[in-house]
């Protein structure tokens, strides 16, 4: 029922139709240029004022999980890769460490050092490609093709590292499949070097930029107790005051010796969380350069047993992923050579929960601007 | 000669448009048509030498009027021509019938115009040259009151609009 | 040789086709253009006996008309709104109520 | 008979020729540039530096197949693109390119007319092309053409005012309508009307961005949220007729207000002799250079700016924009005055 200007009551009835003074139900997605994949995102439309959000998500669905429970230990890391796509060495190390906690075993501190400069390499690819797209989506498209010229210097490494650009399987149970190629650490030292003038470079055009301001502030406001309560995390958690980072909180890889700070937001809205995304970029370089320059020496692999069978138990453990806080749940039998459960905690999943709360009241043109700010890949959502 | 043709051709024009504009179904085809006979009557306008109104005529009426008429057929979105359920009581009759009046009405210009020829007025004494300039003279010399009712007219029409337009105030 | 008569008699054409559009017509959309036919019809007169005889001020009533059609046209169409907000038609047999 | 017939054809063939090609080349040089600003190479492989890429795209579009979707409105979409393509080249019959030349031993004007009410023709047609935008959101039948066409057609008609308030300032500073006598007023003055009313030509320029929906106030067509906006549904040689409208009315913004802001075939500072030895260059060659820097303008701010909110744009036309150039209108009218 929807209450007229007159003071009767109408019943607001839908018939289809294509336009009406009351409200237009439209369909974004799953095949729209910035729902980044294949979301599908329900909105009701009061003129151009989003009253409410339904979000469809399964058109991505690959049953990854289903599909590790009848793999072994060492063929599920490939399939982490296909998760979130855009950051795979983060869903790799993640794994592993999960399986290395279920079988208690010791990573050397190398391996548990270029693990640290691959997850910070990974969130820096994976922040310029959030960037890209969020600036895409307000309508900054330099900024997009700036950004990619960065990542592609990142792939590179990658490339260099484990020959892959994309899904990288770039993780052992126990370590590391082999030890970084000679002079790869000079690299990293030296695209450290270009990414500090070229985050300078975005900030340039967007930072203090009066259009950019006028879409990101205030929108999307959601304040910390809230925020957790919907189960955010990450960048979108910490936008909001919430210095929640799996890094600090509970360190793993080698976090718990290097040095860096978690930056926090104070309103929590878009603009808040663009604020945190640029200062991890900065931070995610502090901690390269430090896990590169003091790369100590040793072995690259742990003693791994030759077959992996972890004794029975469960496990959940969680890593700091560039989207939030990417969690691993698995349980061994004990007796079979692959999981009994294998679940996931996918931040983007959980952060697009938050979606139709944030939409709520603002316009069509500030959904794409949310959508881009929780940075979301439809990968993991769907798995 | 050029002038006859091109005053019968856009003679033709502004009627032929203005039927289709009464008699088209769609209502969006209906306004189009509009548009097309506002356009024609511009070039009337300039046929006669009234250029400045020409150029109003497309801005405020083609340009302006007529999209507030396509906005409101694209907002009430009809579904079903009203001309479908038939009211008995519809008065057509009546409309041809004044329709027959003006037919009476043209014969008596007709035959009015062969009687007594229009008398010549006198050149009023406007100082400025060009229909533009001659149009906004007396607009705000002699007019001037007129003109400032009609801009009061157009500011209580806005507020008007407003008010009747908008959900809640 | 193109005289007032001739425009005289386009007008009153127009006229008539405006005001055959008001009566036969029910959708209210298509009443308010045939009321804005009538009102290019005045206009042609006014301007073709200006232009006769060789004085402005044909044109200055016509930019008065213009200007009142348009105030017509911006309260009309609001009120089309309003109405089709509440009643759902533009069928002006069915505004039959002063008040609803 | 030469004069007025074959001349005036002559003319309109040429300004209607080099209008399109300088329109197929807008958007070559709109990639180019963009290219550049984003460090990549843009078009390469068609010609020199991708010099014959327009021609390609051209050819590509004509050979796409045109889709008329299921339950459009047939008419009204096919007449669409060409609503929206005639104003943006009509245009053109008033705008002056110079001023009157010997050619062949005849004088021949740098323009097609010269009209009594230039300025008034030029915003009338320019007010008609509104049409092409809401039928083309209207007849497809779909929910995003229609959102855009709503937005576009609100964006037009509210940055229309502002821009025509600017004009009258204009118009108030020449004492003309005619196009022409306007680029003379500004030889008479000896100075651009860019610098005599800086305010406007600001507003102008905001509006004309508005007004050709360019980034940063292309709603009508974000990709990111409406899905190409008021021609999502449009194909092959029908959508390239929508684009090219665009590229047209950018080209159109750049000669008018190169015509009424920056002295149109007037050399820089017309009044200062010591720079006479520009004079030997032909002044069309001005009136092509100034307008190529507002094109390149407007293709850098595109590269350089993220897209405006619907309400944001709204307040910004209405709240910023014309009591702005309301201003600007009163403080003209009265020092001129003073002046007089």
């Amino acid at each position: 029922m929807t209450e007229t200007r007159a003071g009767a009551v109408t019943p607001a009835v839908h018939h289809g139709a294509m336009f009406d003074t009351n409200e237009l139900v439209l369909n974004m997605g799953p095949q729209h240029p910035s729902t980044h994949g294949v979301l599908r995102v329900v909105l009701r439309l009061d003129g151009e004022k989003v009253v409410d959000a339904d979000v469809v998500i399964g058109y991505l669905h690959r049953g990854i999980e289903k599909l590790s429970e009848n793999r072994n230990w060492t063929q599920i890391i490939l399939l982490t890769d296909r998760m979130d796509y855009v950051a795979a060495a983060t869903n790799n190390v993640g794994y592993c460490e999960t399986v290395e906690k279920l079988l208690s075993i010791e990573v050397p501190r190398r391996a548990r050092y270029v693990r640290t400069i691959l997850c910070e390499l990974q969130r820096i690819a994976s922040h310029c490609l959030w960037l890209g797209t969020h600036a895409m989506d307000i309508g900054a498209m330099t900024v997009f093709l700036y950004a990619f010229r960065e990542r592609e210097l990142i792939l590179d490494l990658f490339e260099e590292f484990c020959g892959a650009r994309l899904t990288y399987n770039s993780m052992r149970i126990g370590g590391l499949p082999l030890d970084i190629p000679s002079g790869w650490d000079r690299k990293v030292l030296e695209f450290c070097r270009i990414m500090d003038s070229k985050i300078l470079e975005y900030e340039e055009l967007l930072t203090h930029n009066r259009i950019w301001l006028e879409r990101t502030k205030g929108i999307g406001v959601i304040d910390g107790p809230e925020a957790v309560a919907i189960g955010l995390s990450g960048p979108a958690l910490r936008g909001s005051g919430v210095p929640r980072d799996v890094r600090k909180d509970e360190p793993y890889a080698a976090y718990d010796e290097l040095e860096f700070d978690v930056p926090i937001g104070a309103v929590g809205d878009t603009y808040d969380r663009y604020l945190v995304r640029m200062e991890e970029f900065r931070q995610s370089l502090r901690l390269i350069r430090q896990a590169t320059e003091g790369l100590p020496e040793g072995p690259i692999v742990g003693k791994v047993p030759r077959l992996i069978k972890p004794p029975a138990g469960e496990t959940y453990h969680a890593i700091e992923s560039p989207k939030g806080e990417l969690g691993y749940f698995i349980v061994s039998d004990g007796k079979s050579t692959n999981p009994y459960r294998f679940r996931v905690r996918p931040p983007s999943f959980c952060n697009l929960q938050g979606l139709p709360r944030l939409v709520r009241g603002h316009l069509v043109a500030d959904v794409v601007a949310l959508i881009g700010s929780l940075d979301i890949v439809l990968g993991e959502v769907d798995r | 000669m050029g002038e006859a043709i091109a005053f019968y051709t856009i003679a033709a024009f502004v009627l032929g448009f203005a039927v289709m504009v009464v008699s088209t179904k769609d209502t969006v085809h209906s306004v189009l048509f509009l548009v097309l006979d506002f356009l024609a009557v511009a070039a009337l306008y300039v046929l006669l030498g009234a250029e400045f109104l020409a150029a109003i005529q497309v801005l405020v009426y083609a340009g302006g009027i007529v999209v507030l008429y396509l906005f409101v057929v694209m907002l009430v979105n009809l579904k079903g021509f009203p001309e479908e359920n038939r009211d008995p009581h519809r008065r057509t009759k009546l409309g041809l019938g004044l329709a027959a009046a003006v037919v009476v009405e043209l014969g008596a210009i007709l035959a009015y115009d062969y009687a007594r020829p229009v008398p010549q007025l006198a050149d009023a004494a406007i100082p400025v040259v060009g229909n533009t300039e001659e149009v906004g003279w007396l607009l705000y010399t002699s007019y001037l009151i007129p003109f400032e009712i009609a801009s009061m007219l157009l500011l209580v029409a806005m507020i008007g609009a407003i008010v009747l337009a908008k959900r809640e105030l | 040789m193109i005289t007032p008569t001739h425009y005289m008699l386009l007008s009153a054409a127009l006229f008539m086709i405006g005001v055959v559009g008001v009566l036969v017509r029910r959708n209210i959309i298509i009443i308010f253009m045939s009321i804005e036919l009538i009102l290019n019809a005045v206009n042609i007169n006014l301007v073709a006996f200006s232009s006769q005889l060789q004085h402005t001020v044909g044109q200055v009533f016509a930019v008065f008309v213009v200007a009142v059609a348009a105030a017509e046209a911006a309260v009309g169409l609001g009120i089309i709104l309003a109405f089709y907000r509440n009643r759902e038609t533009v069928n002006i047999d069915e505004m039959n109520l002063m008040r609803w | 008979m030469i004069d007025l017939f074959i001349i005036p054809l002559l003319k309109i063939a040429i300004v209607l020729n080099a209008t399109l090609v300088g329109v197929t080349y807008m958007v070559l040089l709109e990639r180019k540039v963009i290219a550049w600003a984003q460090s990549r190479l843009g078009p390469m492989r068609v010609g020199p530096h991708g010099i014959l890429q327009p021609v390609a795209d051209a050819l590509k579009l004509m050979i796409k197949e045109d889709i008329t979707p299921v339950r459009v409105d047939r008419w009204v979409f096919t007449a669409a693109p060409i609503i929206s393509m005639v104003p943006a080249l009509i245009v053109y019959a008033v705008i002056p390119f110079g001023p009157e030349v010997t050619l062949f031993g005849r004088q021949v004007t740098l323009y097609i007319t010269d009209i009594n009410v230039g300025l008034l023709y030029v915003v009338s047609v320019a007010s008609v092309g509104v049409y092409g935008i809401i039928l083309a959101g209207y007849a497809s039948n779909s929910k995003y053409p229609l959102l855009a066409s709503l937005r576009a057609s609100a964006q037009l008609i509210s940055y229309e005012v502002a821009v025509t308030l600017t004009l009258v300032s204009v118009i108030l500073v020449a004492g003309t309508l005619s196009m022409v006598g306007i680029v003379r007023a500004q030889e008479e003055a000896g100075v651009w009307f860019a610098f005599i009313q800086p305010l406007a030509f600001g507003i102008f320029f905001i509006g004309g961005l508005a007004e050709t929906n360019r980034a940063p106030f292309d709603l009508p067509e974000a990709e990111q949220e409406l899905t190409g906006g008021f021609h999502t549904e449009y194909s092959g040689m029908r959508f390239a007729l929508f684009f090219l409208a665009e590229y047209a009315n950018v080209i159109v913004v750049s000669s008018v207000a190169t015509t009424l802001f920056l002295g149109g075939w007037l050399r820089p500072f017309p009044s200062v002799d010591a720079l006479a030895f520009l004079d030997i260059v032909p002044s069309w060659t001005w009136f092509l250079l100034k307008s190529f820097v507002f094109l390149y303008v407007f293709v850098w701010i595109r590269a350089t700016l993220p897209r405006y909110r619907y309400d944001q744009l709204m307040r910004l036309g209405w709240k910023v924009l014309i009591p702005l150039a309301i201003v600007n209108l009163v403080v003209t009218g009265f020092i001129r005055l003073m002046v007089l």
